[in-house]
């Protein structure tokens, strides 16, 4: 080819803005979610039954389902969503959009972002709702009931954040999911610490805004810092495939 | 000296126990952290070397050509 | 400047220059060791509230202090490992952490032998053991990241963004843990508060902590340079260094 | 628009879009490629050669920014891919092996999925570029009902659309029949002659006029000594 008849290059017209990408992003993973239903109802009765362990396994006496519902909720709640954080980037790097993802001309941790508050809306959320039943189950006031409602909402999604970062390093290793749990427990330690606390300051009838805004402070925190350790986590994972 | 008597210095004051246990594991997890971390390092030079001979022994041979596909059938005998 | 950097990074460098200081810190480090322990196993007085038991502290508190200050280094090296890719900082990551998951181990052993004495009891969950298990996770989890991925330098990318995530998590971590634990058993008995210690105990506590950094100093040299060894074995001075011997 | 000072034509015709210098990638102590130079001028169709293990995936991935386990200089339009990389992304289309597409949704919600990010698109000109593929009456079947190479067919459906001069293929005549090869490698030539430029890797016996070859070495062990 001679230089004559080379034409111009003309680069791309135009782009979309990053909120357009997020929505996007946040769509399709709504919509795939929900072509598959049974895999949303996964994580709820996961969490339904290591709640329904405790008083087969421990005791099912009123005063200690009364003392140790919070934790127990807390923690079947913490292990349902560890359980639920394979899937966040696994069938995306298998089929290829994830490639994808990351290859849109937008800051990558804005786009985790999206998939992050898409998985904490079909996991997470689900919990939430759940939990006031389970809590009558336990023989948690209402009181009681309420303010864990509130811990575990403004709770799951830092859950959720962090354990984006755990699932881009973790991805495509084998044996991810064991490993993943143990990137990512001792990190979500604050958050019970904080959840179970303030219900168990609610119970003795202690104020709990305080407790509850140092949970805000938790997720704000996360909100910032995990989308670019998980980018970062995810460039890394990627450039290994 | 804060003790009065080398039996008294093992017993501790019936404290001894926990004290010398401590410092046992102690020092045997530093040695063998210790060691092993030495020994290792004398291993991968012992590899090392052991690749380099092979390297220049194989170079006396002959420059073997680069190894290239065929896909001939394997004949496999059944009896 | 900016060579000297460049410098720095060199493994080739650092193994020279690593060869020359580790006999000094070896000697060292065992010295000052030994001298602490000894002064406080045989010499430092009783205590008159925990009797001898207390000299536990002096191997305690220098396993607890170097396992969460190897932490912190780790850290340091995986920003410079994310920030400028140098080599040496990903090879110092990967020979460190399994000496900070034993000295964080060690830590937590002596720990819970002086708490039987202490508190009539092995385990107790007091906010310092509580910490220090947590931290004794986040290494573990440092090393097993490490292991499953094959690929060297993307292990330790992947480890530094984890080691930051895990260093920027500790502050937290110990606040949270220090908040439940005065909320599930306030004013517990102390291990370490002591703010008048006599100098009969503090300088034999001090002298063993400088020895075990020393040691320590020497273990990472020892490890870092058994790494580079094995990333480097194709290039010609590792190959001028173990022929040495030879011919 | 973009541009309120434009370089005179002559110079424009000469720049490189995409500029490698000296590239060095080192794979589990093996090095795939060293001392890696070439530009990719418009108007060009460049197609990777080398054996099986020689790095044309891999160069491929360096190149889309997907791989970052290589030394040297990548340049997009003289200045280094680095400092303007949204720019280059907006300008770059890759597709890998795998083919990007959701099993689980169908073709129009794919391709739309796959647009979000970049640019505004009518569904109907979505549907115009599936029917172009040949997926006329399956724009609302779910993916993992068609076949491999219609499966194909959706990801190169954004081909079809594409704003992006620069394009990299890695072995997208996988599983695509006789005629859409043909119809293919038309488009790739038509790209070419509009001013963006394509590289491609692929096992088919691809030999289009004026095109250029890149060819990768059989690798080898990286011993320095």
């Amino acid at each position: 080819m001679n230089a004559e008849a080379r034409p111009e290059v003309r680069l791309a017209s135009s782009s979309v803005g990053a909120l357009a990408a997020m929505k996007g992003v946040f769509a399709r993973d709504m919509k795939v979610a929900f072509r598959q239903r049974q895999d949303l109802l996964n994580p709820l009765l996961f969490f339904i039954m290591v709640v329904t362990l405790f008083p087969l396994g421990v005791s099912p006496e009123v005063s200690f389902l009364r003392e140790a519902g919070a934790g127990i909720l807390w923690v079947a709640a913490l292990l349902s969503v560890l359980l639920s954080l394979d899937h966040l980037f696994r069938h995306d790097f298998d089929d290829g959009t994830l490639e994808q993802l990351v290859l849109q001309p937008q800051p990558l941790f804005l786009l985790i972002l999206a998939k992050t508050i898409a998985h904490w809306m079909l996991t997470g959320l689900p919990l939430v709702v759940l939990t006031p039943v389970l809590g009558v189950m336990v023989h948690l006031d209402g009181n009681s009931i309420a303010v864990l409602c509130l811990t575990l909402l403004i709770g799951t999604p830092v859950l959720s954040l962090i354990g984006a970062i755990g699932a881009a390093l973790t991805l495509g290793l084998r044996s991810a999911g064991v490993l993943l749990s143990l990137l990512i427990i001792p990190l979500y330690i604050p958050v019970l610490i904080f959840g179970t606390g303030t219900v168990a300051a609610a119970a003795e009838g202690a104020a709990v805004g305080a407790y509850l805004a140092l949970l805000g402070a938790f997720l704000m925190l996360a909100l910032t810092l995990a989308p670019f350790a998980a980018a970062a986590a995810l460039k890394i994972s990627l450039s290994n495939g | 000296m804060a003790f009065d008597s080398f039996s008294a210095f093992i017993t501790m004051d019936g404290h001894g126990p926990y004290v010398w246990a401590c410092y046992a594991v102690f020092f045997v997890l530093m040695l063998v952290m210790m060691i092993g971390s030495v020994r290792s390092r004398t291993a991968i030079i012992e590899s090392c070397r052991r690749g380099y001979e092979f390297q220049t022994d194989k170079s006396k041979v002959a420059a073997t050509s680069a190894p290239s596909a065929s896909f001939e059938r394997v004949n496999v005998s059944q009896d | 400047m900016w060579q000297f950097f460049h410098k720095l990074g060199s493994p080739k460098w650092f193994f020279g220059i690593s060869a020359r200081f580790m006999p000094w810190l070896l000697a060292g480090g065992v010295l000052l060791l030994m001298a602490g322990v000894v002064w406080g196993l045989a010499f430092a007085p009783k205590d008159y509230l925990q009797g001898n038991s207390y000299r536990i502290i002096f191997i305690h508190v220098p396993t607890a202090f170097m396992a969460q200050s190897i932490y912190i280094m780790m850290a340091s090296a995986a920003v410079v490992t994310l920030v400028w890719r140098m080599k040496l900082a990903d090879v110092f990551v990967k020979a460190v952490a399994p000496v900070g998951l034993v000295l964080t181990f060690l830590a937590l052993f002596t720990g819970a032998v002086w708490g039987k004495p202490t508190w009539g009891t092995w385990w107790i969950w007091d906010a310092r053991l509580t910490s220090m298990l947590i931290l004794l996770f986040l290494y573990g989890g440092v090393i097993a990241l490490d292991r499953a991925i094959n690929d060297e330098k993307s292990a330790a990318r992947a480890v530094a963004v984890l080691v930051l995530v895990g260093v920027v998590n500790i502050p937290i971590i110990k606040y949270s843990v220090e908040w439940w634990n005065t909320l599930h058993q306030p004013a517990s008995f102390k291990l370490t508060e002591k703010p008048t210690m006599p100098p009969e105990m503090w300088v034999p506590l001090l002298l063993s902590v400088l020895g075990l950094y020393l040691i320590f100093g020497w273990l990472a040299c020892i490890r870092m340079q058994t790494e580079i060894l094995s990333r480097e074995q194709r290039t010609r001075w590792v190959k001028e260094f173990v022929m040495r011997g030879r011919s | 628009m973009r541009f309120t000072h434009r370089p005179d034509y002559g110079a424009l015709m000469s720049e490189p879009l995409l500029q490698a210098v000296n590239l060095q990638c080192e794979r589990d102590k093996r090095i795939l490629f060293r001392e890696l130079s070439f530009s990719i001028l418009p108007g060009t169709v460049t197609r990777v050669e080398g054996p099986n293990g020689s790095g044309k995936t891999t160069l491929l991935r360096i190149l889309a920014g997907l791989n970052d386990a290589w030394t040297g200089e990548l340049k997009w339009r003289g200045s280094p891919v680095d400092s303007q990389r949204e720019e280059f992304l907006r300008n770059m289309l890759y597709l890998g092996h795998r083919p990007g597409i959701k099993p689980l949704l169908t073709p129009l919600e794919n391709l739309r999925a796959l647009m979000a990010g970049r640019r505004q698109v009518s569904d109907a000109a979505l549907r115009q570029a599936l029917q172009g593929t040949g997926l006329a009456g399956f724009e609302n079947v779910p993916c993992r009902n068609l076949s491999a190479g219609q499966q194909r067919r959706v990801a190169l459906a954004r081909l079809l659309i594409a704003d992006e001069p620069l394009w990299l293929l890695d072995e997208v005549f996988t599983a695509i029949d006789a005629d859409g090869v043909q119809a293919l490698e038309a488009l790739l030539l038509q790209r070419a002659a509009e001013g963006g430029a394509v590289l491609v890797t692929t096992h088919h016996d691809l030999d289009l006029p004026g095109m250029h070859k890149l060819t990768l070495g059989a690798g080898g062990l990286s011993d320095e000594c």
